[in-house]
Order: structure tokens, then sequence, then C-alpha cells
């Protein structure tokens, strides 16, 4: 167990500081800032100036260098546009995007389990039919089209909700739903095809043999297995949730992480871009590896005795 | 002949997948007797295990239909029952012993979970009760430390032991039929005769009838007091145990018996049944094992053979037909 | 004498090193541990076991399918432990090898032609029309017909697939085939047509089979020399009749006791093995075998036994024999 | 940092609903993005700028009718010589936290952008000035290290007041999340990407303003921005594109705001690269052939102030210049003067895309008509970064479109698109460079128009660009706010109120 | 998307896999037949290659002409079916040609990604040892990142663009394809058959090619026809934020991100671009599902 851990949390580190080096490089292929930061009649030596003070006309390696020392002792700098420290911006647009991710999985766990389930055992069913025919819709509409879709719908026409915005929990329904609408459609899939396993299985037959009725039976012994790959994909969606959201909180204003390192894109502000890639594949590797615990808790057969 | 526990007459099994059907058992009809051990033996597709299915209710929903036919089990109809009466019927009058007891057993469950199960169903026990009654089945069918195994996982035991707590779990109830599918092939030698042992063991106390699944000549011999042989969905002969061995009537059973290699001289080319199983729809009209038989006549390829009888032994061969004349 | 011998197997050993579950330590699995044996040409040699004894592994390893952790494998000999994958290459169309499962056996994007025609093409055994021809007999011999050459495996039943898998094993006419559990997975009225078929061939091409299998019946049937295996170790060596006869070894006698009865009537005394096989990670020590065996004695659970040679090569490893013969009979009378 | 936000949040409901009636004293503003910092003088961004300038105020503000610089903080102001300014300060006037304004904090403030460790944006604009004295409580000097006639237009436009005490005591970076300033709102609470809010502040120096509280609502999507305020959530924002202002006209509740802004918006046509470009003749041809009435009729739905030279005559230094007019015939005839025929003139026309009002599309368009005299263009999109860094790096294709301002100055403007150090007009003709820089020299206001005048006559005669127009700021209103429309973009709270 | 995550699993059983050439053709025309969601996929894919091959010559207008005096006109005014766009032009010509881009980045994407996933998947399957371990962290890096926000960093490198949208969506998606073959290779190196050739003496680059390729194509057309539609989706998303192909090439990700202001003046900008995505989206769906259930007899099941 301590063994598995130690092996994970290096192999974590060792993940999380290759997707550091690759978005360094990547971020410094992508163009210098200096022109999106100083006014437009900035001269030459301005710009010279300018360079210089940020460190942009240093060797590549030597910038490399020390962004990496100062980034092990979680100094990431600060952000260009708004000279706050930026691994701080990142973590301050955290506990929006959890919100908001948390609540999404929520919505998207709670109606996609029970119709996964119910799919699966009615399989073929019109009820199924219905069912997998919404998953698949769901899985093709793009996000951003649901987004504006439902703020068309409930803030414009209806003039029910708001449109964007961060505040009261009335804020987080649409962009919850918009999140929660894609995941809910995988994850009804997944349950489906996962209950669907679990019940040609020899062991259901067992049950039944012993005269357990359906309810029991599904609710009990089959969920209970399917369930168990359940855990990965909803790790990796809370993965892709916190950090893929992107376009969900530009839709709604959200102020969370995604939109804070898209716009730190557009701006080629590279301290606050490389403090949220090394937050998002800090969580990433935390939630996998949590998942990985959590799997093996559950699961018996890999469960340290 | 009165006390049959277990009359199955004339059934056909079907099923529909798309537009396809399929009739794996087309003409079934045999009976179990109180107390007695009865093996149904053939290749594998030939209908043994949805034959056995069928007596559980278990064959799947929608897909599958039992066109016609009854299963008597106690005097009781069962093809017409509900999935609640079936309910009462499962685990309780009749249990069910798996092939595969690696998947068997559901993995996330604790043994004791899991064989607590027909008791929740069909006895109004306390935990402590029920503990007690699992762990007295448990020391039944041999299996050491029965308070810690209770605690532990599926996976955490060896093929024998789960076949062992499959048993028990079929014994806990005392079911008045227990129906064993193969076993023990995907067992052991050794642990194969642990088991049958065992069950042989079980079968001898009280009258406890029990239908014994196999493709193995060897374990019949062994087991069973009546034997019953199917070929592709249908029974083609059925007798006495010693009478089956000793006087083969059917050509599939003697081939089956001859090509033993213990009935073979050493080193010599073994007897050997020509061709394969037609599988449910290549079957065409005469007599389903024709064209692999090596006696096979005009009449045998047009007509299929009724069931003859005699003494209780039963042969589905137009050699058995009086003008004939039985052979040997 | 010692050129008769086609295959020698010295001190063979190949472990496994796995990491079960996430969270375990990689253990090491002693498939075949320390295994000595010879097989004469022209002689089918059993290896019978349970499962997980490391039968597969054995034949495996002498095939060079994976190398192995220890030990010398001699074919015709030399050693071929030591050489390299393309000069084994070369050594292939000598032996070959028959699978368990007819169903993973064949490649399923290869029709039966390209899948006979790939030994000769690998081994550049004769020229076009001559190849097709070889592929016909084959087909022929193994009780197959032109009309299938274009067919896919899954076209076929499994009979008839393992009738494949054996033409592709002797199309190159081979000296030694090692065939592992070739009948096990047919239906039984299969099973005869397939060991027919393999007698057939042998006698036909002179073949030296090691005959892998689990099932003592068939064992008996067809094979001149039976080696008996527990826990990755040889445990008695014999003639099959004399091992039938006259089994040493308390698992063989185990063994062979377990086999069900051919006839109702027949009664066999039975020696119930207690437990199951202990998992070749943690094999236990001294004698494997002691903690199931129904003579075990407290020497067996300290020391690993010492082979003990009976006459005509019968040979056995077992405490019982290492002491005087007195006591073993006391021992086996108190039992 | 939830539960304030949701605490916030509450309220904000409350108020940007705006059912409020008769007792309606707060408003909500929409932007597309938060201000980078609330620190005074370090982000040169319009919207940063927009925003702060409600807490912080400039010593001179400018008339936005007559452009005339009209005292704010400081009273009165003297060229001392070329070199030296002295500034009369306003007495009485206090910070947010009740410290006094004088003369330490003008100096602290212009030090402040001149430190370098504290990374102003607008340090470059300010490297001339060699140093500030204060010469009693409220009065200071200010001298540069060259002639720079350019400083009112620095210290009315770049500079706002600090509070030095505040500053150094809790330091930079607790003041640029919550500031002081002498301004008409003090700072409330700020959640980033979130929300600003501003309350009254009671103690204003011109008077307490009538509308007192004050949200900045951030909403980076136009859709969910309309959709804000057409519910009622947001009272006023920037930026309509013009195809969406009928929606707004139409609803009850709301009007349309328009300024002509100072910013404009023009075609480059580069001279850095070999090509037909480097011909007069065809940079004329080019600026015969765009119908810019058309496109800002159609295009831009007529909202858009057109101009045919460098400057829009909301420059000090404006004077008018011949319009080329919309001449195809003209056009093709000049190309062939040039030895070229139009067929074999194939151009590129790069634009950033939502940058400027409908800019995209006016390339587009503007595509489609050079189409029409047979050359060919290309139109491609650069994201806005590329955009800017290819023009900086000289890698500009054949022509660009680019927007410019809010600009007051004609040096500002014309020094820095003209002249080869400037990459922003991608022209550049010696004869010009050295008149831009004479023209700058010259401290005399007269002699400096006459030489900007006849600069902007030559630079329409050279056909350096197309000049397409001032950009309209458009601005979607709720119907009984009392809001008049800046060319500055600047949006003053004070100056606001409800009806 | 990344998460175009094990859905379901993907590694069919080799044997039902196997069609014999004559009957391959049939059955599978057999069981389209059968399936209406098949045929429907099967029937929006048509469309879509038919539209992106012949859209010029199906095009009521030109699509990229602007008549600015027609702009924004309501769908079925003035012979514009699906009315216009803000520069006039016709909406209906843009998403007929707009099926040309998303056929192109869908195929070349997968394509693309495809191959760079499936020679990585096969290398570290195959040969393993360390080159599998360096690989397989090189995915893992991958992984531990939204794709979304790859394609998006990628995108700010190499710019906007067709060519690098390709690229990008490229770049972000070829992990899937390594992980799902590298386990069909070490799954296929254990097959008996493979032992078999071995056994032979077939050489091991024979092996690979000649053994382990072939069966690959299932796995690779299923998890390719699963994932073309996600890169259409996410060039879409991308396209929205304002990255992807540019105008005035009609793409229906830039139809929509161009349309998205208008979404209370003129619906149908955005409207009718979506429901072409997702038709699109949902029609390689189902005909990927499908070809799951045809071809994965695991999960047709029994
Ligand atoms: N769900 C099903 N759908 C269609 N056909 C089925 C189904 N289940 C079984 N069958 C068919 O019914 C026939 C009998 O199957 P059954 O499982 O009873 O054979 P068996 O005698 O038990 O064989 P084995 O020894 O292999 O277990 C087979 O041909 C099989 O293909
Ligand atoms: N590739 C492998 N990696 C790890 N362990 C293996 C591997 N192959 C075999 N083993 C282990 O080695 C032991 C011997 O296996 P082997 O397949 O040789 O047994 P066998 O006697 O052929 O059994 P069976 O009768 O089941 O085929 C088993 O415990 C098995 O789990
Ligand atoms: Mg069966
Ligand atoms: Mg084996």
């Amino acid at each position: 167990m301590l063994d598995f851990i130690v092996k994970r949390f290096f192999q974590g580190i060792l993940v999380v500081f290759l997707v550091l080096t690759a978005v360094f490089f990547l971020m410094r292929l992508s163009g210098d800032p200096t022109t999106l930061f100083l006014p437009q009649d900035a001269s030459r030596e301005q710009i010279e100036a300018f360079q210089h003070q940020m460190g942009l006309d240093r060797p590549l390696y030597v910038q490399y260098g020390e962004f990496m020392g100062n980034a092990v002792q979680g100094d990431f700098g600060e952000s260009l546009r708004t000279q706050q420290d930026a691994l701080q911006s990142v973590l301050d647009r955290l506990p929006a995007t959890f919100q908001l991710a948390a609540a999404a999985l929520i919505l998207a766990l709670v109606i996609a389990i029970p119709l996964g389930v119910l799919s699966a055992y009615y399989r073929n069913s019109i009820f199924d039919r219905v069912a997998v025919g919404l998953t698949v819709i769901g899985q093709a509409i793009p996000t951003f089209w649901m987004g504006l879709l439902l703020i068309f719908l409930f803030a414009a026409q209806l003039k029910i909700l708001p449109s964007g915005g961060a505040g009261t929990p009335i804020h987080m329904i649409l962009p919850m739903l918009t999140l929660a609408f894609y995941s809910t459609a995988r994850f009804t899939r997944f349950t489906r095809s996962a209950m669907l396993d679990v019940l040609q299985q020899d062991f259901i037959r067992t049950a039944k043999a012993s005269g357990t009725p359906t309810f029991p039976l599904i609710m009990k012994y089959a969920l209970k297995n399917s369930l168990i790959p359940i855990i990965t994909l909803v790790a990796l969606d809370l993965g892709e949730l916190l950090g893929g959201a992107v376009i969900t909180e530009i839709v709604f204003s959200w102020p969370g992480v995604g939109r804070l390192i898209e716009q730190a894109l557009m701006t080629r502000d590279f301290p606050v871009v490389l403090a949220g890639v090394f937050i998002i594949a800090l969580i990433y590797t935390v939630i996998n590896f949590l998942a990985d615990v959590i799997y093996a808790y559950v699961n018996p057969q890999i469960r340290v005795k | 002949m009165a006390e049959s526990i277990l009359e199955i007459k004339d059934l056909k099994i079907q099923f529909q997948n798309g537009k396809h059907i399929v009739q794996p058992i087309r003409e079934v009809s045999f009976q179990i007797k109180a107390g007695q051990t009865v093996g149904i033996v053939g290749e594998s597709g030939s209908g043994k295990s949805v034959t056995s299915l069928a007596v559980m209710g278990l064959l799947p929903d929608r897909i599958s239909s039992i066109p016609s036919g009854e299963i008597l089990f106690d005097g009781k109809e069962l093809t017409k029952l509900k999935e609640k009466e079936w309910r009462k019927i499962r685990g309780n009058e009749i249990s069910m012993i798996f092939q595969e007891p690696m998947t068997s057993l559901n993995p996330v469950f604790t043994i004791g979970q899991q064989l607590s199960e027909p008791l929740k169903r069909h006895r109004q026990l306390s935990n402590k009760e029920q503990k007690a009654a699992i762990i007295k089945v448990l020391k039944q069918v041999g299996i050491p430390r029965p308070e810690q195994i209770i605690h532990e996982y599926p996976h955490q035991l060896s093929g024998g032991m789960r076949q062992r707590v499959m048993i028990s779990m079929a014994l806990l109830c005392e079911p008045k039929l227990m129906i064993a599918d193969e076993p023990t092939t995907a067992l052991d030698v050794t642990i194969q005769a642990q088991i049958l042992s065992l069950l042989k063991k079980i079968t001898s106390k009280k009258d406890r009838s029990l239908m014994l699944i196999t493709h193995d000549l060897g374990v019949v011999a062994e087991m069973c007091d009546w034997v019953v042989v199917m070929y592709a969905g249908v029974i083609v002969e059925s007798a006495e145990v010693n009478e089956l061995f000793d006087r083969p009537l059917h050509p599939y059973t003697r081939g089956l018996i001859q090509s033993l290699p213990s009935n073979n001289e050493r080193k010599s080319k073994l007897y050997a049944i020509q061709g394969q199983v037609p599988k449910p729809e290549q079957v065409k009209q005469g007599c389903i094992f024709a064209n692999r038989c090596p006696l096979a006549m005009e009449k045998c390829f047009q007509e299929s053979p009724p069931a003859f009888q005699e003494d209780g032994h039963l042969s589905k061969c137009w050699l058995q037909s009086s003008d004939e004349g039985v052979v040997r | 004498m010692a050129e008769d011998y086609l295959v020698k197997v010295q001190n063979l050993k190949k472990y496994y090193e796995v990491s079960k579950g996430m969270f375990k330590q990689k253990t090491i699995i002693r498939a075949v541990d320390d295994v000595s044996f010879s097989i004469k040409r022209g002689e089918t040699y059993a290896l019978v076991g349970e499962s997980g004894c490391g039968k597969s592994t054995t034949g495996k390893t002498i095939l060079g399918l994976t190398d192995a952790t220890a030990g010398e494998i001699y074919f015709q000999g030399k050693d071929i432990t030591k050489i390299s994958y393309s000069d084994m290459r070369k050594l292939r169309k000598d032996f070959q090898m028959i699978f368990q499962d007819p169903y993973a056996s064949l490649n399923p994007k290869k029709t039966v032609r390209e899948i006979l025609m790939e030994p000769l093409r690998i081994h550049k055994k004769f020229e076009g029309k001559e190849r097709e021809k070889k592929i016909h007999e084959i087909l022929e011999i193994v009780g197959l017909s032109k009309s299938h050459l274009h067919r896919y495996p899954h076209e076929f039943s499994g009979g008839q697939r393992q009738r494949i898998g054996i033409a592709r094993a002797v199309i190159l006419q081979p000296d030694f085939i090692i065939a592992d559990e070739p009948v096990s997975a047919l239906d039984v009225s299969v099973q005869s047509q397939v060991i027919n078929l393999m007698l057939d061939l042998q006698k036909e091409f002179g073949l030296t089979y090691l005959f892998i299998s689990h099932d003592l019946s068939v064992i008996e049937h067809m094979t001149d020399r039976v080696a008996v295996m527990y826990l990755g170790k040889i445990v008695e060596v014999a003639e099959t009749e004399e091992l039938f006869e006259n089994p040493k070894h308390p698992y063989t006698q185990a063994l062979i006791s377990a086999v069900p009865v051919a006839h109702p009537r027949e009664e066999r005394k039975r020696i119930i093995l207690k437990g199951d096989v202990p998992s070749p990670a943690n094999p236990p020590k001294g004698c494997p075998f002691h903690t199931r065996c129904p003579f075990a004695m407290d020497i067996c659970s300290e020391k690993a036994p010492e082979e003990v040679f009976f006459t005509d090569g019968h040979k056995a490893t077992c405490h019982l024999y290492t002491n005087s013969k007195e006591e073993i009979k006391d021992v086996i009378r108190n039992s | 940092a939830c539960t304030e936000e949701t605490a916030g949040g509450e309220d904000s409901g409350g108020e940007g609903s705006g059912d409020g009636g008769d007792s309606k004293d707060s408003i909500v503003i929409g932007f597309e993005s938060d201000a980078a910092t609330l620190m005074a003088n370090t982000d040169v961004n319009y919207v940063t700028d927009a925003q702060i300038r409600n807490i912080y105020e400039p010593l001179i503000e400018r008339d936005i009718e007559t452009k005339d610089y009209v005292p704010n903080l400081a009273e009165s102001w003297e060229n001392i010589d070329e070199l030296t300014w002295r500034f009369q300060l306003k007495e009485g006037v206090t910070f947010h936290n009740g410290a006094e304004f004088n003369a330490d904090a003008v100096k602290f403030s212009i030090d402040y952008i001149l430190d370098e460790s504290n990374q102003s944006f607008y340090r470059s604009r300010w490297v001339d000035i060699e140093e500030v004295t204060v010469i009693s409580p409220y009065e200071i000097e200010i001298t540069t290290s060259r002639p720079f006639p350019d400083l009112m237009e620095r210290i009315t436009e770049d500079l706002l007041i600090m509070e030095p005490g505040y500053v150094e005591d809790v330091g930079n970076d607790t003041a640029a999340n919550e500031p002081v300033g002498t301004g008409p709102y003090q700072f409330v609470e700020w959640s980033r990407d979130n929300h600003l809010k501003l309350e009254a502040y009671d103690d204003y120096w011109k008077g307490e303003p009538e509308i007192k509280n004050v949200e900045f609502r951030y909403i980076p999507e136009f859709s969910s921005r309309l959709s804000a305020f057409l519910s009622g959530e947001v009272d006023l924002f920037k930026n309509i594109p013009v195809d969406s202002v009928a929606e707004i006209e139409n609803d009850d509740n709301s009007k349309i705001g328009e300024a002509s802004s100072s910013r404009i918006n023009y075609v480059a046509l580069n001279t850095f690269h070999d090509g037909p470009l480097q011909d007069q003749k065809v940079r004329q041809a080019i600026n015969y052939a765009v119908d810019v009435d058309s496109l800002l009729e159609n295009v831009l739905n007529g909202y858009g102030t057109k101009i045919t030279g460098p400057l829009s005559p909301v420059n000090s230094g404006y004077v008018e210049t011949e319009d080329y007019g919309y001449d195809p015939d003209k056009a093709v005839e000049l190309i062939e003067e040039a030895g070229y025929t139009p067929e074999e003139i194939s151009l590129t026309l790069e634009t950033p895309s939502g940058r400027y009002p409908m800019d995209n599309q006016v390339a587009q368009a503007i595509a489609a008509q050079l189409g029409e005299i047979g050359i060919q263009v290309d139109v491609s999109v650069n994201e806005w970064g590329n955009h800017l860094e290819r023009i900086q790096n000289r890698e500009m294709g054949d022509m660009f479109i680019l927007g410019w301002g809010p600009a007051f100055e004609q040096q500002g403007t014309i020094g820095n698109l003209f002249t080869e150090d400037a990459p922003y007009s991608s022209f550049h003709d010696e004869e010009i460079d050295q008149e831009i820089y004479d023209a700058n020299g010259t401290f005399d206001p007269d002699d400096r128009f006459d030489a900007y005048a006849e600069l902007q006559r030559k630079l329409v005669e050279q056909a350096v660009w197309v000049p397409l127009w001032q950009q309209a700021d458009l601005y979607a209103v709720r119907s009984d706010l009392d809001f008049e429309p800046r060319v500055d973009e600047r949006i003053v709270i004070y100056d606001m109120s409800w009806e | 998307m990344a998460s175009s995550i094990p859905n379901e699993p993907l590694i069919p059983e080799d044997d039902s896999l196997a069609f014999s050439q004559k009957t391959k053709a049939a059955e599978f025309f057999t069981s389209l037949l059968h399936s209406w969601t098949g045929l429907l996929g099967v029937a929006i894919i048509f469309i879509l290659l038919f539209l992106s091959i012949f859209g010029h010559w199906i095009a009521p207008y030109d699509p990229v002409k602007t008549e600015l005096t027609a702009k924004l006109l309501p769908p079925l005014t003035d012979g514009h079916l699906l009315g216009t766009d803000h520069l006039g032009r016709d909406l209906l010509s843009r998403i007929i040609l707009g099926a040309r881009i998303s056929v192109i980045i869908g195929l070349s994407t997968v394509l693309i990604a495809g191959l760079i996933g499936t020679v990585i998947g096969i290398i570290s399957g195959f040969f393993r040892g360390w080159i599998d371990i360096v690989l397989m962290r090189l995915v893992d890096v991958q992984l531990s990142f939204p794709f979304i926000l790859l394609v998006l960093i990628i995108n700010a490198v190499l710019g906007a663009g067709l060519k690098n949208i390709i690229i990008s969506l490229a770049i972000g998606g070829w992990v899937i394809f390594a992980r799902v073959i590298r386990s069909e290779v070490l799954a296929l190196r254990e097959k008996d058959f493979i032992q078999a050739a071995v056994a032979t003496g077939v050489s091991r680059f024979e092996i690979l090619i000649k053994h382990i390729v072939p069966n690959l194509f299932t796995p690779m057309i299923i998890l390719a026809s699963l994932q073309i539609s996600s890169f259409i989706i996410a060039e879409a998303s991308v396209s929205f934020l304002g990255f992807g192909v540019q105008p005035p090439t009609p793409a229906w990700g830039n139809m929509l991100s161009e349309g998205k202001d208008f979404i209370f003046s003129a619906w149908w900008l955005i409207t009718f671009p979506g429901l072409a995505i997702i038709i699109t989206a949902l029609g390689i769906n189902l005909f990927g599902d499908w070809l799951r259930d045809t071809l994965d007899p695991k999960i047709k099941g029994k």
C-alpha cells in the first residue's frame, strides 16, 4: 500500500513536471506577449525594455531553468496582465470551478445512474430506446450550443434565470445544466452498458436461482458491480469538468479556472497559463489517484487485506 | 413411478434472436423420482443447460419461450408460473449448482452475504440464526474455518472451495431437487473427485433428488441412478445406469461408450463417431443422428423415430422398431 | 544410447514475475522449477498434472516461445536456449506445436490456405505448384478437403479447427511436436477422431510427441512414457503402463484413483486429496506435495526429496522411498 | 471565497432587477472582461481604465466638446521653460481613507509609473520625465529630459492620483485589490472575473454622486451580455454589434447610446515588402476602389463616422483632407498607369475578429469590393495576439485592418504610425519620417499645427492607407438612465443619474 | 472528449470478427437492414459525403458572396431557404459547403491521430520494454490534461486555420488510439495464433505486419468511427472560441461563432449550423455504435 502510494506519488510528480515542461515550451513558441500588454504606440526601445524587465530576452533554457526552479517552490511568477501572483490567481478561481463541477457531476450521476440501470434492465424496450436515443443525441450536441440554447430559452425568452455570472445558487443553474448534459449522456450510456455486462454474468443467474427478486437483484447485486467501472469514468469526467469547462465558463461568465486559462492563453499571460496548467494537471493526477484508491476500496478483488 | 419429483413432458424451447428462431430443445421428456440422481449426458450444445434453466425458470426473458410441453414439479406445472411464484420455488424447492464456480459468485460480496440470500428470501431467520445455518452447511460441505470464510470474498477462495460454496448455497434451504450443471468440468481431477464424493454423500443422505448434467460418461457411471442421453435437443436414450452401460441401445450412446479410451485397447485406434453435432438450425427431417450413424438406414433420413420403450429403457432409434428387431 | 534422445531438458526453470493488483508487490511465480527429462525419438512422452502446475510453460519454453529462466534444452544434441531468435527460426521447421484452444490458435484473418502456406514460405520449402500440392495433401491427411482452402477459421467447428492446427504443425514434417492439451476443448465424439489422427500421423511421419494433458485416460491410451508434474516439479516418471499399474508417488496414486470409472459397477478405491494445489507463487517448503499428501511425514515439510530410481527408468521424487522399503509399507498400512 | 461571492451576489440581484422605481440609486454595468488590476497607472487597457477612473482622478481633464484641458485636481499649470512644468493643486480634497490630497500624492503617482519594479505599462510613455519635485504641499514641478510637448496629454490621459500613505502601508498587492483614490466612488468588493462593487464616496469634493451603488459585472460573451441586459440584470454596456442595435431599440426599457469615438479604423497598405503596394498609384487605386460609404451603410448599418485622412476630427490638429471617394474606373486607370492590370494583382488582407466593430466582415466586404475591379484578395483572420505580433515583427502581408486610439494629440497618431520605427501602418517614407521628426520637436503650438496639417495632406496624397471611419461606440442603455456616451470611451458614473 | 474515454470495451472477440469475403458483405448488409439506427447513421453519412463532394454544384448560391443589401434575411425569404447571414450570404449554401470542412476535419484528424496513435500503440505494445514505458508516460502526460485546453494551447502556438486545427486536434486525439491499440496488441501478442506463428519461425517483423496489424483493423475502424464526431464537435468548439477555421471559409463552427452574436436577432444563424453539427455527430455516432455492435459480439451479447 505504502509502496503503491510512493510509486504513484513519484509518477504524479513526473507527469506534472512533464506537462509543465511541454506547456512551457509550447507557450514560448506561441509568441511574444509584449505587444499585447504595451500600448500600441510603444516604441522599439520600450518594447525591448519590457522584454528585458519580464526576462523574455534571455535564452530559453535560462528562462526554463529559472521557471522550474521557482515553480518547485510554488512560485509561478506574476501574471503579466494583473501582476498578481499567478498561482494565487488560479487558486482564487478554483472554488468557483469546483462548485460548478461538483454540482454538474452530482446532477449527472443522479439522473444517469437510475436511467442507465432502468435502460439496461428493460433492454430493447421503448423506454430503453428512448433513453439510448437521448444519450446519443446528448453526445452529439456541442456544449456551447447547448449553453446558447439554454440562455436563449431561460434567460432571453422566459427571463426566469440569469444568463451568466456567479453569486447566488440561481446563477449556477444554467451552467450546471449545460455541463451536466454531456456527462449525463455519457454516464447513462456507460451505466447501461456496464449493467448489461453485469446482468449477463453468471453470478446474477446464481442470485436469481436463489430466489432473489428483481429489485434487490438490480440495486444490490448488479449495481454494485457496475459502479466499480463507473468510478473510473466519473474520475475522468470530474477532471474534464474541472479543467475542460472553458466553454461553459465563458458562455455563462463563470469566474472559473478554465476561463482564466483561456483568457491567459489569448493574452499570452505565460505565468497564469502555466500555473493553471499546473493546478489542472495536479488535480487530474490527484483525482486519478483517488479514483484508484476508491476503486480498490470498492473492488474487493484488488483490495489489500 | 408415483413419487416423481420432476416430470418433463414433451418440452420444446425456442429462442428468437431478431428474426432468427432456433429450437435447441425439441422433444424432451423424462422424470426424476424422489431420491434419485439422474444424469443428463450429451455433447456440447445438445441442450442440457437450456433444459435445466427451463426447470429453474431462468431462461432469458423475452427472447426465449416454451411453445409446448410441461414441467411438473411436485405435481405443479411450472411453465406457466408467474415470476413471483417462481421466486418461492427457486433456491427453496429447487436449487442449482452452476458449471463455473469462478464466475458464479458475485465478486463484490462476501461469501456470507451471498449465502444469506436464499435464507433471507425463503426463511424468516434472525441474523444469528442465519449465520448459524450458513456455518452449518459450510461445515457440511467440508469447508474449513467457515467462521472466517463467510467474511471472505470469492476471489480469495480456490476453485474447489468456491464450488463447495455453490453447493452449500444450493443446500441451504433443503430443496427437494438440486440441479448441478457440469459441476466438475472446470475443476482439476483431484478436486473433481473431492466434489463428486461430496455430492454423493449429500444425495445419499435423506432422499434428495439430483439432476446431474455432464458430458462425461465416467461421471455418470460414478454418480447416477438413471441416465438420460441427449443429442441435439432430443432425448435419444434413457435408462437405468447399469442397464445403459450394459446394453446401450442407441448407436449414439453406444458410440459414446465405445469411444472412451478405457474401452479401447491401448495404442489402438479409438472408436470414433464420425462427423460432428449439428447446430440447432441445421437439423433436418429424419433422425437427427442419421448423418453420423454407422447403421443408418433409408428410413432414418426420412422419418424421425418415436421413443421405443422396453422395461423403462427408452431409445429413439428405428433399430428398435419391431420389424427390424432389436440389435444385440 | 544418449543419441537416442531427441529432446533433453536439464534443470529447466521458468519464473514469471507478476504484480498482482495495484497495491501488491511483485511476486515470483515458479511455473517450472528445476525440471529435467528426456524424450526418445519416436516416442510419445506425456506431461500430466493439474491446472497451473507448469505443463504448458514447459512446452512453450522448449519451443522457445518464452525464454527459460535457467537450464538447458538440447534438441538433437544442440542446446537451443542459447541461440538467437533468428537462428532459432531456422530450427523451427523441426519442431512444432499444437495448441489447446482451437479457437484462439488460428489467425481469424487468414484463410486455411494462407495458414498452411506460411510455414512453407518461411522455410522456403518447395516451389509454387508443389506447395499447393503439399497443402492439398496435408489437408486430405487431416481429413479436410480442397473446398476448405479458402475459408476462414470461424467457418469451421472446433474439431475441424484442431485438424487445421495439426495440419499446420505437421506440414513441414517436423521431428518433434508438442501437443498442449490438443483434445481437452473438444467434444467427446470429436476427441477420439483427433486422437486417432495424431496416432496416424505419428505412424506415418515417425513423429515424436510431447503430449501435455490432464486427462489420464487419454494419456494411458496413447503415450509411451509419462512425467507427472506437481507445482512446477516433476514428481514421477515411468513408462505408461508401469505408471498406471504401479504408481509410486502418492500424488500419482491419487491422480490415477481420481479418474472416474468407466462402468457403474466398477469399484475403485479412492484417495481423496485434501485441500487445493498451493499457489506456485508461494510453494510449500520441503516436498511441495506434503500439504496434501496422505502419507506426509515430518521430513516432508523440511527437506525436498531426492529422486529415487526403480526398475526400467521408473523414478519418483518422494521421501517414502528414500527410507527403507519396510518403513514405507508401514506408513502405507497405517494410513 | 464562495461565501463571499454568495453574500455579494444576493444584494446585487436585488439591485440588478432594477424595478425599484424612483428609489433607484444603483447601477450594474456589463463589461466584456475584468479589470486587470485596480491599481492606478498600471494597465493601459481601456477596460481597466474605464472602471478605475470612477475611483481615482486625474490632475487635468479634457473637455470633450472643446478638447481643451480643464483643471481637476490641478487648479492651474504653467510652462516654466521647455523642460519644466509647474502645477498648482487643489486644496481640501481627501482620499477615501481620509488622507489629504497634496503634492506628495502627485509625486508618488508619477514616481510609481517611473519605478521599473512596478512594471507599469505606462512607463514607456513617461521615460522622458527627469524629475518630479514637491515645491510646496500644493505645488509641484516636473522636469523633462528633452522638450516634451506631449506631457499635458500624458498627464490628462494617463496619470491618476494614488494615496501614497495607503499604498506604502498595505503594499502594492493589497492596494491593487482594494484601491483608494479621491474619486466619486470608493471600493467595496472585487471578485475577479465576476464583479467589482463600488459605493458613493460621501465626501467627494465635487459633491455626492447621485447613483450610490455601482457594480461592474464581467460577461465575456456578447450574447450573454445582451441577454443579461434584456432581462434587466445589467443596466448599461458598451460595444454592441451593429446588427443587434435593432434588438435593443425594440425593447421598451432600453435605448441605444451612440458616440463617435476618437478610435479610428483603417486598412494598412504594407510598403515594407516589395510588391505593387510600394507604388503610390496602386495605393491610390485601392483608395478609389474601396467604397467606404457603402461599407459604413451596409456592414456597419451607418454606425461610424467616415474619415478621409490620418486623423479624425476629434484629434487636436485635425485638418480636413481630400476624400478619394469611390471611383472604380479611376482605380483601374491608376493601376494600369502603374504598369499592372488589376487581375494580376493578388493581395492578402489580414484582420482580427471581434476586436473592432464588424472587423472581419468589413475585411470580407473590402475583399469583395476590390474583387469587383479584378484584384484578387484573400482574407485571413488572425487571433488578436498574433495579429499584433505579426505587425510588430513586420511579418504582415499586403494589407491589414487595425484600429488606433483613443488619441487626441496629432503626434500620438501620426508620430506613432508613419515613421519607420512604428510598424502599425507599415508605411514608411524617408521624407515623411523627417517631417514628422521635425514637427514633433516644434514647441510653438501654431507652427506645430501647420506642420501637422501639411503632413496630413501629404499622407493623404501618398495614400498611405485606406482611412475608414471613426468607430461608433454603441451602448445599450436602460431607457430611464441619464447617460451621455463620451468620445473617449470613459464611463463616468458621476455624470449619470436615473430619471 | 479525451474522455473519448474507454467508454465501452472495444476489444472484439476475434472469432466472430472475421467474415469471409463473400459472406462479409452480405452479413454486413443484412445486419444493417435490421438496424434502423445503423441505417439512419449510414444515410446521414452518405448525405454528408455527397454534400462534401458535390456541394459546389448543389449549393443554390455562392457561399462566400456577400450581398450586403440582403443581410439577415429570415428563412424562406427571397429564395433563401434558410435565410442569410449578416453579410447577406445564403445560409443554406454555407451549410452545404460547410459539410466539406467538417468531413475534411473529421476524416483527416482521425486519419492522422489514428495513424500516429496506432503506430505508437503498436510500437509500445509490441516491443514493450523501455520504449513502452516512455511512450506510455507520454500518454499519461497528455491524459492528465483536458482535451479542449490542450487543443487550445496548441492552437495558440500554431495559430488559427484549417490546417492548424487539424494538427492540433490530431495531437490532442492520438492518445486514445495509442491506448486502445496498445492494449489490443498486448492482448494479441498473447494469443495462441501469434505463438503459433512464432513457433513456425515467422520473423518478428512479419508477425507484426502479417499477423498483428490485420487484426487491428476492426478495433481501429470502430474507434475511428466513434472518434470522428468528437473531433467535429471539438473543431466547432475551438472555432467558437475564435480559433479553428477562419471566415470567410464556411465551416459550421465558425458560422456558429459568427452567428452567436445574433442569438437574439437572427436565431437561424446559430440554429441551422448547430443542427448540422448535431445531425452529423448523431449520424456518425449511430453508425459507430452499430459498427461496434456488429463487429463486437461482446456487446451484441447473448
Ligand atoms: N440465449 C440463447 N439464444 C440462442 N440460442 C441459445 C441460447 N442459449 C442456448 N442456445 C442454444 O441452445 C443450444 C443448447 O445449448 P445448451 O447451453 O443447453 O447446451 P449444453 O448441452 O448445455 O452444452 P454445453 O455442454 O456446451 O454446456 C445451443 O445450440 C445454443 O446455441
Ligand atoms: N505469462 C505468464 N505470466 C505470469 N504467470 C504465468 C504466465 N503463464 C503462466 N503463468 C503461471 O505459471 C503457472 C504455470 O502455468 P501453465 O500454463 O504452465 O500451467 P499448465 O500446467 O499448463 O495449466 P493448465 O492445465 O491450466 O493449462 C501458473 O500458475 C500460471 O498462472
Ligand atoms: Mg451447458
Ligand atoms: Mg496449459
